[in-house]
């Protein structure tokens, strides 16, 4: 056996960001390896330094013994490396077997050669009867499977398989599975991004764990699920909550004068049968679920399962296709945006989405638009600065200039600003030191007990799980199970959504 | 010395207004993404319509600025809202046809109502001059400087300090987090659309009393934006500020030392310069 | 589900793959159907020369536009150099107008190389105002440069040597040559639509990163498709040269003209066989018959009919008729 | 696919059946058909306008008058977009329908590929307005021009310089298109020629609209004379910073007329235009026949609207082309070009002969005359033969003005 594929030092900075850190990394011939890891662990970013999409910071790329750090991406294609995409990337007004073709061209100049080997492709990847439909009018699971089709059209020595599973139904990740261990029958060496564990768990000879960019741990499958780290890093910290004495928004407090935390009879946030898309790709298949005033909710589930577009369904930046989203006696599938946020439903986005070139105070004030609280906007200022004193200290500083902790606090902060009855929280604690977590969490904590009601998404789910009431677990875009916060944290059922075991 | 000073002085005051016609469409761009083709055709818009209220109402033009203003930030929202809403999702090129299309049709409405005589009208100030020791001043020049330079401060003033402001540029930052903030960014597009076409619609009435107002003059003005906002970054309003004098200080300077003939190339050359080398403008960062 | 692979008669892989014959074989019906213009409308050769060569241009402008997906709005530039360099060399240096014209080939693309090199790091509207800036600058040098060019006082061709026996400025024969044109260009297009460099184009115009991660170089292919371009719309520019028989700069680097060669590929379907050729004929047939039945309301009515293509047929119509023949 | 062959078709189908349409035919015999050009609408339309105006007072002026031997005079005015591709359409249509003379254009951007084209198709035109050098020079058997060429524009100014005896240094500043090159060359000859020296010369890109970094520099030349040619609207923006940039010469010259020698730059340009001399082709104080009568009864055609010369030398197009048809021995293209050949006729834009002489061919030799602002009128002060008022020199310089 060969070495197919080595990293040495390898490190991609985005700005300050750290996203690739020093991976040393090597695949030998005929391997499947696992890439794992929790979002924005990295492994996105690392296929993209391998396949040539994104340069190097520093480092080197290593391609059968030979040096590929500079070569272009076409480059590597022709040398064998074939990669798909996890945001797939057809040509969507091609034919799917044009779409086959384009890669078949490259190994066979000649035609005739060229459209047999595509026609072989298609045959073995099941696509056949979509051979002369339009690639834009596939599923998801077309799409995917397409996406894997050009790749094995350049014959690759190497295949770079990014999430082609997630989001598939169960019998069709049943046929991807069957295809990808047939692919590397054929000879091809694979590494592979999933966030299906019991796919990744099942295929995988060999396990590499990124976290925060880095390479942590590394093994089979039985070792790295066993491994503390990986599942810390998965389930989140099992440390309970340090004593550092911290400023809160005080209980107690009134929280304005349009809500309070005794108002237990608030509105009722209810989604039933709640189908969504991304264009043609559906993403929610089937999702119910409540949230009570005062509660706070947590909604967890795989990477890709559907969380992110629940949330985003409710606050209505995502139509809905089917079913029904009422807050109270509104329904909000009917409205804009805005007025939902009116309503008093606040989201803080995954990923922060601040006005970057807005200072902090700017930011916090754009969270105040509504007529409704722009009256309130002095004393729900100050309420922010209070339960945030960093943040008042930066008033000035443009957005971008904060730590990624600071971000996701100014994040809260202008959510807060729009005096919200119910605060949905997107992946608040993504990408932050764990003792920063710790104080988001504290923070979500006090929102609550301030009588705001939440829905909470995160991937920290030992944190999430210990302060929510209820809990929903999401897979595949249907919502499987739902209970009590501590009750689910010793499910078996959690275990296996997320470490596949 | 004297004469080197003259020009950068004319080069400046020119300036101004391009930085007007500059602001409007790096508004536009950066809120909607569309490359506004028809950004000249508002300009002669304004001139039209000053033109017609100084003849009808017979006030000095300048005071009617503020009804062009309302004229062309209505024809604004009314465009926005029938003609661009609808393609809002489509491909760029769409857009780039759409206002290339309205362009052309409100070219000949002008053309259709006022006739396609050049159009001159002659005030008081038209060929008035001041002097600063050696330094000539065109009266007008020097009235739509100042008046160039209120409506810059508040600009800045309403994109900085106010809440329509700050909607504005939440929305062009980043649209999804702006509707999250409960700003309704549908209104905004359709808002800051009104305020480009009213911006080049002043700039018209700007430049009228000292030159002229042909329906077919549009595309000139339209190039210039470009220039202007290429320069300063697309989307970057400070930056089309510095893209417009600059512009307007390279033309004089070009016009005089080099070739009047000419004159239009040193800012077409800049401009590929700037796009080539730094595509976020010349006072702009790389926006991700 | 079968294991025997896919034969390549297969008709599902037939209908997945554009099979080529077939639209040649329209090119064909097409390129006859026209070619009896001459006889039908012997009272309007000038229109049918116009529309034709605007169609071969516009199709030549659609391989960067529609099959590559650059939108170019300097085409003009092409134009110009193919009508002067026929021109110059044949009043100054007494060559034959078809070398002029080849001539004017090689120039345009020695100017494409060099300006797609530039511009192609350029995305999106970035390359369409890059393109615009390299024309105007380009029409005024040409505008200036009265040693070279004759300046703004134009270049006119009194006389030409005959063309195999034919004389070249009979518009009939203008007719045939503007077909010719429009034929090579519309065969390169069905070329487009199914060899391998075709692929690698629309991969490119699909999506960019994905074309490079099946091995292609977008900025190679870019540029060889822009000089593929650039060539016949120069060809087009030497007979345009010879039909109006004068012109001047002013007129033969206009930005019009570039947005004219871009709208008609637009109104007709970008990335079409036959798109360009429906717009031009649209556009100047259509302009000829609203300047009959409204006078002084043509450019009005042409504004108005881009709007609505944009609005309701945004594909351009091409893609209407295609959906009126399936229902 | 079908759709679209039928849809051309159709397209085809409509050209087909709307072939020429005529004009009101008069009451006796069978009217003869000619064709005209000119931009009805498009960049030059306030042009095309004072031809439109021109053409109908003379077709009712000669079927008032008896017409062509008894049969009434048509014009068949077609508008040609101000492109040069329309013309050439119209045109073709025009010989197809066998019209045996066609008049226009007017822009010289048009003219030359028409002319081109016409001389191709033998078959005469006949321009009135057009005053580029080169559709007369080499020109054609077929090309015929009632107008003024450029160098006529030129030369006036010349003999006036020469008369006053005081000029010396000359600069020029011209638009940046076939026009202004075309006065530009006039002038540098016949400066050379004059022994003048030309102490600046530059043309300016068109819609060029400031132009007081390029009039600081010709400040610092000192010239005598400011020789001009540009289209309206710069003619008046060129004066405007002219006064701001207190640049004086003794002589501000409109050397090309067009801009400087219409109704709009005295209006539009104010007290600025004071005292700037111009050429022009024709003026209603010059005493030809009925001269100030038509001007009036042109004025009142066009509904008070102040007419050019474009509008009289569209008239004396459609005069002279009527004459020919008259004389013609027969009413094909041949017959009417050796008629035009013979042409020797006053009209109201004064006498008009086509002659071949210094390079040209088939040109109407007349001399233009010089106006000069007074008083915000024009004011014809040259030939002295014709000359109505005297020539104020030099113009004051700006600060002595009130």
């Amino acid at each position: 056996m060969s070495e197919v594929l080595r990293t040495e030092q390898l490190r991609k900075l985005f700005g300050g960001l750290v996203a690739v850190n020093d991976v040393e990394f090597a695949v030998e011939e005929g391997e499947i390896v696992g890439l794992i890891g929790p979002n924005g662990a990295g492994k996105t970013t690392f296929f993209n330094l391998v396949s040539g999409a994104m340069r190097v910071s520093s480092g080197r790329i290593f391609f059968q013994g030979r040096e590929i750090t500079h070569a272009p991406a076409y480059q590597r294609a022709e040398l064998g490396i074939g990669r798909t995409f996890q945001i797939m990337k057809p040509f969507p007004r091609l034919t799917v077997m044009e779409n086959l073709l384009v890669g078949a061209y490259l190994r066979h100049p000649n035609r005739h050669a060229a459209v047999r080997w595509a026609a072989e492709v298609i045959e073995m990847m099941g696509l056949a009867e979509f051979a002369s439909a339009s690639a834009r009018s596939l599923t998801t699971a077309g799409r995917k499977r397409l996406e894997v089709a050009r790749a094995l059209t350049l014959s690759p020595t190497l295949l770079l398989l990014d999430e082609v599973v997630a989001g598939l139904n169960p019998v069709e990740a049943e046929g991807t599975v069957e295809l990808i261990r047939r692919i590397r029958d054929r000879g091809a060496t694979i590494i592979m991004v999933e966030h299906v564990m019991r796919v990744i768990m099942g295929l995988s000879d060999r396990i590499v764990v990124l976290a925060n960019g880095s390479n942590i741990a590394e093994g089979t499958p039985q070792q790295v699920a066993t491994n503390p780290d990986v599942i810390t890093a998965y389930l989140g910290t099992h440390e309970g909550r340090d004593a550092r004495p911290q400023a809160t928004w005080s209980p107690g407090t009134p929280a304005g004068e349009n809500h309070s935390a005794r108002d237990d009879t608030g509105p009722t946030l209810a989604l039933r049968r709640v189908q969504a898309a991304y264009g043609d790709v559906q993403v929610l298949w089937d999702v119910s679920l409540e949230v009570r005033p005062g509660e706070l909710v947590a909604l967890i589930g795989a990477n890709g399962a559907g969380k992110t577009t629940t949330l985003r369904t409710v606050a209505r930046l995502l139509r809905v296709r089917d079913g029904e989203v009422q807050f109270g006696t509104n329904r909000l599938d009917q409205m804009s945006s805005h007025d939902v946020v009116n309503l008093g439903v606040a989201m803080v986005p995954e990923g922060r989405q601040l006005f970057n070139q807005m200072t902090v105070e700017e930011n916090l004030l754009t969270g105040s638009s509504l007529a409704r609280t722009r009256t309130l906007r002095r004393t729900n200022l100050d309420r922010v600065y209070t339960l945030f004193p960093l943040l008042r200290e930066r008033r000035r500083q443009e957005a971008s200039t904060l730590s990624g902790g600071e971000q996701q606090m100014l994040a809260i902060g202008r959510g807060l600003m729009s005096a919200p009855r119910l605060l949905m929280l997107d992946e608040p604690s993504l990408g932050l030191a764990p003792t920063i977590v710790e104080e988001v969490f504290r923070v979500v904590q006090d929102i609550r007990r301030e009588g705001i009601t939440v829905l909470l998404v995160e991937q920290n789910v030992q944190q999430a799980l210990r302060i929510a009431d209820r809990a929903y677990v999401i897979e595949s875009g249907r919502i499987v199970l739902e209970g009590p916060g501590p009750e689910l944290l010793q499910s078996a059922e959690v275990r296996r959504a997320y470490l596949g075991i | 010395m004297v004469e080197f000073i003259q020009i950068v002085v004319n080069g400046i005051f020119t300036g101004g207004v391009y930085a007007i016609i500059g602001i409007g469409l790096s508004l536009i761009f950066g809120v909607m993404r569309i490359v506004n083709f028809a950004h000249g055709v508002f300009l002669v818009v304004g001139m039209f319509t000053t033109l017609f209220f100084f003849e009808r109402l017979h006030v000095d033009p300048f005071l009617v600025i503020p009804l062009v203003v309302l004229v062309g930030g209505l024809l604004g929202v009314i465009v926005e809202r029938s003609l661009l809403e609808p393609i809002a999702r489509a491909p760029e090129h769409a857009s780039i046809l759409m206002t290339v299309g309205i362009g052309l049709v409100l070219s000949n409405v002008l053309l259709f109502t006022f006739g396609d005589a050049p159009q001159i009208i002659n005030t008081r100030y038209s060929t008035s001059t001041w002097h600063l020791g050696p330094i000539t001043f065109s009266t007008a020049l020097t009235i739509s400087f100042f008046l160039t330079v209120v409506v810059i401060s508040g600009l800045a003033l309403l994109l900085g300090r106010t809440d329509l402001g700050r909607a504005i540029r939440a929305a062009a930052q980043n649209a999804d987090a702006a509707e999250l903030q409960g700003i309704n960014t549908r209104r905004v597009r359709s808002l800051v659309f009104g305020m480009g076409f009213a911006l080049a619609a002043l700039a018209g009435a700007l430049l009228l009393p000292q030159l002229f107002a042909h329906p077919s003059i549009g595309p000139t003005y339209t190039l210039k934006a470009f220039i202007v906002t290429v320069l300063g970054g697309m989307g970057n309003v400070a930056g089309a500020i510095g893209g417009g004098l600059l512009l307007g200080i390279t033309e004089s300077l070009g016009a005089a030392y080099v070739s009047s003939s000419y004159r239009d190339v040193f800012g077409l050359a800049a401009f590929l310069l700037v796009l080539l080398l730094r595509p976020a403008g010349l006072f702009g960062r790389s926006r991700t | 589900m079968p294991q025997t692979p896919l034969s390549v008669s297969h008709p599902a892989v037939r209908r997945g793959v554009n099979a080529g014959p077939w639209s040649l074989g329209w090119v064909l019906v097409v390129l006859a159907v026209l070619a009896f213009y001459p006889v039908v409308f012997r009272n309007f050769l000038t229109l049918g020369v116009t529309i034709v060569l605007f169609a071969g241009m516009a199709t030549a402008w659609d391989v960067l536009g529609g099959w590559t997906g650059q939108l170019s709005l300097g085409h003009a530039v092409f134009v110009g150099i193919g009508a002067y360099t026929m021109a110059l060399l044949v009043l100054r240096a007494g060559v034959a107008p078809w070398w002029g014209a080849m001539a004017g080939v090689g120039a345009s693309v020695v100017v494409a190389a060099m300006w797609g090199a530039v511009t192609f790091r350029l995305r999106g509207p970035y390359f369409a105002l890059a393109s615009i800036a390299v024309a105007e600058m380009t029409r005024i040098v040409a505008n200036n440069w009265a040693s070279l060019t004759g300046g703004a006082e134009g270049v006119s061709l009194p006389s030409l040597p005959r063309f195999l026996g034919l004389d070249l400025f009979s518009r009939r024969v203008e007719f045939y040559i503007a077909l010719v044109l429009l034929g090579l260009a519309v065969v390169a297009a069905s070329w487009l639509q199914r060899s391998r460099f075709g692929y690698h184009l629309q991969a490119i115009r699909e999506d960019e990163d994905a074309a490079m991660a099946v091995g292609i170089n977008p900025t190679r292919d870019k540029v060889l498709a822009f000089l593929a371009s650039a060539a016949l719309t120069s060809l087009g520019g030497s007979l345009y040269g010879i039909f109006l028989g004068f012109f001047e700069p002013r007129g033969m680097f206009s930005l019009d003209l570039s947005v004219q060669l871009a709208l008609m590929a637009y109104i007709g379907g970008v990335g079409t066989l036959f798109g360009p050729l429906v717009g031009a004929g649209l556009l100047v047939g259509g302009s000829e018959v609203l300047r009959i039945y409204f006078p002084g309301k043509s450019l009005f009515v042409y504004g108005l009919l881009i709007i609505l293509v944009v609005l309701f047929a945004p594909d351009g119509l091409g893609t209407v008729v295609r959906r009126v023949r399936r229902v | 696919m079908k759709q679209m062959i039928m849809a051309l078709a159709l397209v085809f189908l409509v050209l087909g059946t709307a072939g020429g349409t005529s004009g009101a035919a008069p009451a006796s015999g069978e009217p003869i058909r000619i064709g005209a050009i000119s931009s009805l609408t498009g960049s030059f339309a306030t042009f095309g306008s004072m031809e439109r105006a021109g053409y109908a007072l003379a077709v009712d002026d000669i079927n008032t008058a008896g017409g062509l031997n008894g049969r009434p005079l048509v014009i068949d005015l077609q508008d040609d977009t101000s492109s040069a591709n329309t013309a050439l359409t119209v045109a073709e249509q025009f010989i197809n329908s066998g019209v045996p003379l066609i008049l226009g254009a007017y822009s010289s951007s048009v003219t030359k590929p028409l002319a081109v084209y016409m001389a191709r198709q033998r078959v005469p035109l006949l321009n009135s307005n057009s005053a580029d050098d080169s559709i007369t020079k080499p020109g054609s058997d077929y090309v015929f021009r009632v107008g003024q060429n450029t160098d006529a524009y030129v030369k006036p100014f010349f003999a006036l310089f020469k008369q006053l005896g005081t000029i010396k240094t000359i600069a020029i500043l011209v638009s940046n298109n076939a026009l202004g090159h075309s006065v530009e060359n006039s002038l540098l000859t016949q400066a050379k020629d004059g022994g003048y020296p030309v102490v600046f010369d530059q043309a300016y890109d068109e819609g060029l609209t400031d132009f007081r970094p390029v009039l600081n520099r010709i400040k610092d030349t000192g010239a005598d004379v400011l020789a001009m040619s540009s289209y309206e609207a710069d003619a008046v923006a060129l004066m405007r910073q002219i006064k701001e940039v207190n640049l004086n010469a003794k002589i501000f010259a409109g050397a090309g007329a067009t801009g400087f020698a219409i109704p709009s730059f005295l209006k539009g340009g104010g007290d600025t235009v004071e005292y700037v001399i111009t050429s022009a082709a024709w003026s209603p104080d010059v005493h030809y026949p009925k001269a100030h009568e038509l001007f009036a009864r042109l004025k009142a055609f066009m509904g008070g609207a102040e007419p050019s010369y474009h509008a009289i030398r569209a008239y004396a197009g459609a005069t002279v082309a009527a004459d020919a048809l008259r004389r013609a021995a027969t009413l094909s293209p041949e017959g009417i070009r050796a008629a035009l050949q013979t042409t020797s006729l006053t009209t109201p834009f004064g006498t008009v002969e086509f002659k071949d002489f210094s390079g040209f061919h088939n040109q109407n030799p007349l001399p233009s005359i010089l106006m000069q602002v007074q008083h915000r009128a024009y004011v014809t002060v040259w030939p002295l033969d014709v000359a109505v008022g005297k020539v104020i020199y030099p113009t004051p310089v700006w600060t002595a003005r009130k």
